[in-house]
C-alpha cells in the first residue's frame, strides 16, 4: 500500500500556481506551530524517558498532521475521544504543555492526579478531551453516546472518536460504528492508520481493501485520505463535521500516515519495521510537506522553522521544569474520586493507610490534609 | 399506594423518572416496541416516545459504551440488559470504563448511569437465563450494586440509583417479579443506597439476605438481614447483626467459590470472630454451571438454608 | 426490503422447462422430507409447550429452507456451529428425533444432560452439530478457530457458523469476520435474515445497505440469496464450500427469509410485526414453493405431501412419548462435567446436596448412583 | 538444570511443549515477530514457524474465541492476553463458553486450551496494567486458575496447563518476571495442579500466599503458604494450615472487597474457626482502581504485611 493513490491536497491542488486554501494565513502558521509542538513535546519526553525521569512516552513523530489536521476543523465546543497519540488536539485547541507535563509526572496537578500512566490525559478545558483509556476501542460508541445526547438537545456539536488502524478490529469499533449509522450520531470516526498495532503490520490486521472500506458494514460514509498532508485531513473532517451538524450522520475517514518510531518509549521497531519502510515515509514528513507549502506560498519564511521549533522546545522545557517542581499527589488521591462520596469501606482503608504511612515515617507533605 | 408487584413497581420507577427529568432514557434490546421481554417497560415508548425509550442494535458492548458517553454528556441513561447473563460482552465497558472514568479523570468525566438487568433463577432457564453474576461486579470499585426484594423497595432503590452520582449495576430478582406484591406510594420517593433491611429480629441465627420463616417453627430465633446494596455495603450493619446473635449463614444463589457470601464471612471474620459461637455458613448455589431440569436442587431454596440454620444452631 | 430483487433458482432458471438442478431425485426429496419434518417437529413442540409439558420452544416456521438447503450442501465431516433455529441441519444429517426430544424434556437422555433450555441441542454423531450456546455471536469465532485446525491439518473440511440478523451486531461476529478474513480459514458464515431479532426489525439493526455487504469490512466476499428457496441456499452454500475447501477462505452468505410467528414460545409477535409483513411472507412459505417445484417435475405427486407430513408428525410423536417416558437426569448430573475430574470443593458440595435430599426422601431413582 | 528467571522459564516451557506436541500453538497480539511485550514467546516464531507461533489482530475476543474452536476441535491452544488489564472483552468467552462448554455439552464438546497472561502491579503501570483480576475467574466454575512465583513452578505448572483437559488461566506475575531466578530442569516436567507450596514453615501465623522473611526478625514464626492453583483449591491444606497456627493473614493484590483473599476468609470460616485465636485478617489492594504514582503505598508489600502480622500475633 503506497499514499500515492490517496487524495492528497498538498500533492495536487496546492502545487497549482494560486490556490485558495480558503484559510487564513493566522491558521495556517497555528497549524504549523502545533505540529512543531507536539514534535517538542516529544523529543523532550523521550529524553526525560530515557534519563529516567518519567515512565514512558508514546511518540507522534510522522503522524502530526493527522492530529493537529483534524482538530483544526473541529470547534471548541465539539468532544474529543482521543487515543493516546492524539495530544496534539489538545495543543491545537490551546491546552497548556504545562498541564501535559504535569500528567507525564503524575504529580498532584496531573488531572488525572497522578492515577493514570503516562500520556493518559483528560481535559475539560478550553476542550472537552476525554480522560483516554488504555483498553482499547471501549472510547468509539463513548463518543456515540455523547453524540447522541448532542443531537437529542438539538446542540449544533459533533464528537470526534480517534483511533489507530488496529483498533478496528476492537469490539468497541464495531458496536460504536453499528450505533452511529442507525442513530445518524453526530459522530467523526477517524482511524489514524500508521502503518501498525505495536508489532503487526496494518495489512495483517484486516483482509478488507482498506480501512474506509469498513463503512459500507454498517452504512457510514467511508473516505481515504493522505494523512501525512494536514490540508487534506482537515478538509475531510471538515466535510464530515458538515455532514455531521446537518443531521446527516456519521462518517468514516481513514488517514494513511505513518507511524516513524517505536510503539513507545517502551519498544524497539527494528524487530518488525523494515528498514526500507521507514526510509520510504522519511520523504513524507508531514512537518516537512507542510512546511515547503508554506514557504513557497510565502506564508513562512525558510528562517522560521528553527526559530519556532526552538521556541517550542523552550515552551516544553519550561513546562517539564515546571511538573518535575511540583509534589506528587497526596496519599489521599489513591480512595478519593472513586465515589463521589467516599464510602466507609474506603474510607478505613484509607485511614489504616494514611495512620502506617505516618508510622512508618513515609507520609509525604500534603498528606496530612488527609481529608477521610 | 397502589398495591404491586416488584415489575410494575420498577416500571412504575421508570415512568415516575422518565416523567420527572427530561434526562432520563430508556433503552436496550426489545424494550421499546416490545416493552422487555418481561414488560417491564411496557408502555414507556408510547408514553415517551421512541426518542426517550427505544430499542438498540443487538450488542451489550454499545448498549453500555453509548450510556457512559451520554452520561459523561448530560443524559441519565438507564439501559437495560436483557438478563445478566447476557451483560458480559459489555464487561469491559462496565469494569474498565464506567467503574473507574471518575477515578481515572481526577472527577472531571464521570458516568452516572443505571443498568437495570434481571438476574437469578427459579424460571427453569438453564445455565444462561438463570445466573447470578453480582460477585463480579462487587469486586469492581467504583460501580454500586444494587439489588430489591420488594416492590417498595425496588421503586425506591431504582429512583435512588437513578439520582445517584454513580454507576449503579440494579439487579432485579426475576423470579419475583411478579410473585411478591406489596403497597408502593404513588410519584416519587428514594430508599436510601447503602442501607440494609431488617427482615425479621430474632436472637439465635443471624441470616444474611433473603431466607424463610420456617426456622422459627423448630423453635430458633432468626435475625434476618436484606443487604438491599451489596456495593457499598452497610458492612456495619452486617457485623452488628453477626454480633447480637453470634451464628451467622448467608444466602446467595450464586456459586459459592470467591461469591458474595463468602465476602459476608471474610467480613464477620475479621471484624467479629471473638463473637462466634459457630461456623460461618454459605448456603449457596453450588460451584458448577446453572444447571435446568434440576434446578431445584441447585437453588439455596428453604430446604437448604433451614438445615444450615439448624446446624449452626445446634454447633 | 422485499426479496424480490434475491438471486432465486425457484423463481428463476427452476422455471424453465428441462431444469437440472444436478441433485437426485432421491436427495431432492430428503430435503423435502426433512422440510416437514422441522415443520412436524415445530409442531408438537407447540403443543407440548401449550399444554405445560415443555418450558419453551423455538419455532422454524418460514426458514427451513435455509436450514435444509445449507446443509444439504455440506458433507457429514463438516463442522457446524448453528443458532437455536437452525435444527433443521442436524435432522437433514440424520440426527433422530428422539434426540433431539430428550432435549426438549432436559432428561436422561439428553445429550446435554438436562442442563440447557431446551433447543439447545449439542451432536457428535452423526455430524459435529456444536453444543449451542444462549449468549449470542459467541460461536463464530468458535467456528473460525476450529476451521483453522482444518486448515492447519490440511484437511478437506469447513466450519460453517450459522447466526441471525441481529448477531452480526454482536462482538462475535467481528471478531469472526475478521479473524477468518485475515487466515483464510475455511469457514462459511450464513446470515439467517429472518426479518427480526426478537422485536427489532432487520432494517433497524443496522444501517448497511444489507448483510451480505458487512464482508467488505474483512475482505470476506458477500453473497445474498432467496432464503426461502432450498434450491439457491444450497448453491450458494455449495460454492462457498469449494471455496473454503479450495483454500480460497471464508464467503459470507445472506439468506433473506422470514419468521413466521414468533421469536420463541414465550413471545408474541403482534406488538411489532404488521400483519401484512405476515401476510406478504405466508406467500413465499419455503416448503409449498419447493413443493410446487417437486411436483411441477414429478419428483413428487400431490397426494404425497399430506402423507409426508402425517408420518413425520407420527414420528415426532412417538420421538415425543420416548421422551416424556424417560427419567430426569440423576442429581450427580449437577456436578459432573465441570471439569474432567471432579474436585474436592464440588464434591463435597455433591455429597451434601445427595445426602440432604436422601434425608427429605427427595433422592429419585438413579440418584443412588451418584459416583462422588 | 538452568539458572533462569521466571519469563525466561516460561519461555522455555513453551517451546517444551511446540517441540513435544505438533497439536500446541502459541499465538495473540504481538508474539510472533516481537516475541512479545515482556518477551516470553522470544524466539519461538523462528524456531516453529508462523503456523505455529503467530500474531492476532487485535481482539481478545477472537483470540479467545478461536483458541475455544480450536480446543474442540483437536488442537492445544495456548493464547496469550498481553495484559490481564485487557482480558475483559474476551470475558464472555472465556465465562460464558471456555468455562462452561464441557457442561453444556454432556462432555461432547471441550475447551481445553491455556490462557496465558501477566498481571499485577510494580511495573509503574497504573489502571490498566496492573490489575489483579483473578478474583473474577474464580468466581467461573469449569475454569481453573494458576498463578506460579518461581522458575520452577512456572515451567512445571504451565506444562502441567498445557496437558490438563480443561481451561486453564495462567497468570503469570510480571513483577517477577525478571526478579527472581532459580535452578529449572531441562525439558518435560510437570508441577501438579491444584497442590500447595509449603514456603517456609512456621507455628505462629499462617500466611497464605507469597510474602516476607522480616516478621521472623521480630520473633514471630511465620507459615507461609503459596496456593500456586487459585482453583481448583486444595482447601484442605489451606484449613490444615490454618488450624496449625490459629492465626492467618491472607495476601493479594487485587481489591479487597469480594476478592480472593476473601475466599479464604470464609472457608477459615467455615471449616476452622474453632481453632482461630485472631481475627482472619486479609492484607489487600485497597477498594479502588489501581493509582500510578503511589502504586508502592497501594501494593500489599511488606511493610504491611508485617504490620497485620504482628497485630494477629499479638491479638
Ligand atoms: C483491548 C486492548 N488490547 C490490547 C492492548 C495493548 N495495546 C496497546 S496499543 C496496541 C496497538 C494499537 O494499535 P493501533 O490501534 O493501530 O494504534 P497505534 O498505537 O498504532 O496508534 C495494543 C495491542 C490494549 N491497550 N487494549
Ligand atoms: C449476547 C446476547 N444478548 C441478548 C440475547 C437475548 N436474545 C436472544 S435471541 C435474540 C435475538 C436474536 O436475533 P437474530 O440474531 O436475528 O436471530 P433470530 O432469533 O432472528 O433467529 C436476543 C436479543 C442473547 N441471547 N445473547
Ligand atoms: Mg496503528
Ligand atoms: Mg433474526
Amino acid at each position: 500500500m503506497t499514499i500515492t493513490d490517496l487524495s492528497s491536497i498538498l500533492d495536487g491542488p496546492a502545487q497549482a500556481e494560486g490556490f485558495d486554501p480558503g484559510i487564513s494565513d493566522e491558521e495556517l502558521l497555528h497549524c504549523y506551530r502545533t505540529m512543531q509542538l507536539v514534535r517538542a513535546f516529544d523529543d523532550i519526553c523521550l529524553k526525560l524517558q530515557r534519563s529516567g525521569r518519567i515512565g514512558f512516552s508514546i511518540p507522534n513523530k510522522g503522524i502530526e498532521a493527522t492530529q493537529v489536521g483534524a482538530a483544526s476543523a473541529l470547534r471548541k465546543d465539539d468532544w474529543f475521544f482521543p487515543s493516546y497519540r492524539d495530544f496534539g488536539m489538545a495543543m491545537y485547541h490551546g491546552v497548556d504543555p504545562t498541564d501535559m507535563m504535569h500528567n507525564m509526572f503524575g504529580n498532584s496537578l496531573d488531572t488525572a492526579r497522578g492515577r493514570q500512566m503516562p500520556v493518559h490525559f483528560s481535559f475539560t478545558d478550553p476542550i472537552h478531551f476525554v480522560s483516554i483509556s488504555s483498553p482499547l476501542g471501549t472510547h468509539v460508541p463513548q463518543a456515540v453516546g455523547a453524540a447522541y445526547a448532542m443531537k437529542l438537545r438539538g446542540e449544533d456539536k459533533v464528537a470526534l472518536a480517534s483511533f489507530g488502524d488496529g483498533s478496528t478490529s476492537t469490539l468497541g469499533f464495531h458496536s460504536g460504528m453499528s450505533f452511529a449509522g442507525v442513530w445518524k450520531a453526530p459522530v467523526i470516526f477517524l482511524c489514524q492508520n500508521n502503518g501498525y498495532a505495536i508489532s503487526m503490520p496494518s495489512h495483517e490486521q484486516t483482509a478488507s481493501s482498506s480501512y474506509a472500506i469498513k463503512g459500507k458494514a454498517y452504512g457510514v460514509p467511508g473516505v481515504r485520505v493522505d494523512g501525512n498532508d494536514l490540508l487534506s485531513v482537515r478538509a475531510a473532517v471538515a466535510e464530515a463535521a458538515e455532514r455531521a451538524r446537518a443531521g446527516e450522520g456519521p462518517t468514516l475517514i481513514e488517514a494513511v500516515t505513518f507511524r516513524m518510531g517505536g510503539h513507545s518509549t517502551s519498544d524497539d521497531p527494528s524487530a518488525y519495521v523494515p528498514d526500507s519502510e521507514f526510509a520510504e515515509w522519511r520523504d513524507k514528513d508531514p512537518i516537512d510537506r507542510f512546511e515547503r507549502f508554506l514557504i513557497q506560498r510565502g506564508t513562512l519564511d525558510v528562517a522560521e522553522p528553527e526559530l519556532i521549533y526552538a521556541d517550542c522546545l523552550a515552551q516544553v522545557d519550561a513546562a517539564s521544569k515546571a511538573a518535575q517542581a511540583t509534589a506528587p499527589p497526596a496519599l489521599e488521591t489513591i480512595f478519593s474520586d472513586v465515589y463521589a462520596e467516599i464510602p466507609d469501606h474506603i474510607r478505613s482503608q484509607g485511614q489504616a493507610a494514611f495512620e502506617l504511612a505516618g508510622r512508618l515515617g513515609e507520609a509525604a507533605a500534603g498528606d496530612g490534609a488527609f481529608p477521610l | 399506594m397502589a398495591n404491586m408487584t416488584l415489575i410494575g413497581a420498577v416500571n412504575d420507577a421508570l415512568k415516575t423518572a422518565l416523567r420527572e427529568d427530561p434526562s432520563v432514557l430508556v433503552f436496550g434490546e426489545d424494550v421499546g416496541k416490545k416493552g422487555g421481554v418481561f414488560l417491564a417497560t411496557d408502555g414507556l415508548q408510547a408514553e415517551f416516545g421512541a426518542d426517550r425509550c427505544f430499542d438498540t442494535p443487538l450488542s451489550e458492548d454499545g448498549i453500555i459504551g453509548t450510556a457512559i458517553g451520554m452520561a459523561m454528556n448530560g443524559l441519565k441513561p438507564v439501559a437495560e440488559i436483557q438478563f445478566q447473563d447476557f451483560i458480559f460482552p459489555a464487561f469491559d465497558q462496565i469494569v474498565s470504563e464506567a467503574a473507574k472514568l471518575r477515578y481515572r479523570s481526577g472527577g472531571q468525566y464521570t458516568a452516572p448511569m443505571v443498568i437495570r438487568t434481571p438476574y437469578g433463577g427459579g424460571i427453569r432457564g438453564g445455565l444462561y437465563h438463570s445466573q447470578s453474576g453480582e460477585a463480579y461486579f462487587c469486586h469492581t470499585p467504583g460501580m454500586k450494586v444494587v439489588i430489591p426484594s420488594t416492590p417498595y423497595d425496588a421503586k425506591g432503590l431504582l429512583l435512588a440509583a437513578i439520582a445517584d452520582p454513580d454507576p449503579v449495576l440494579f439487579m432485579e430478582p426475576k423470579a419475583l417479579y411478579r410473585a411478591v406484591k406489596g403497597e408502593v406510594p404513588e410519584g416519587h420517593y428514594t430508599v436510601e443506597l447503602s442501607t440494609t433491611r431488617n427482615v425479621r429480629e430474632g436472637d439465635d441465627v443471624t441470616v444474611v439476605e433473603k431466607a424463610a420463616d420456617m426456622a422459627a417453627e423448630k423453635g430458633i430465633s432468626v435475625h434476618v438481614v436484606d443487604l438491599r446494596t451489596l456495593l457499598p455495603l452497610d458492612e456495619s450493619a452486617v457485623v452488628e447483626a453477626a454480633k447480637k446473635t453470634g451464628r451467622v449463614v448467608t444466602v446467595t444463589e450464586a456459586p459459592r467459590f470467591c461469591g458474595y457470601a463468602g465476602e459476608i464471612s471474610a467480613i464477620v471474620a475479621e471484624r467479629a470472630i471473638e463473637y462466634m459461637e459457630a461456623p460461618v455458613v454459605r448456603v449457596t448455589g453450588f460451584d458448577t454451571p446453572f444447571p435446568n431440569t434440576l434446578e431445584h436442587h441447585y437453588l439455596p431454596d428453604a430446604r437448604r438454608v433451614i438445615d444450615a440454620i439448624e446446624k449452626v444452631a445446634n454447633f
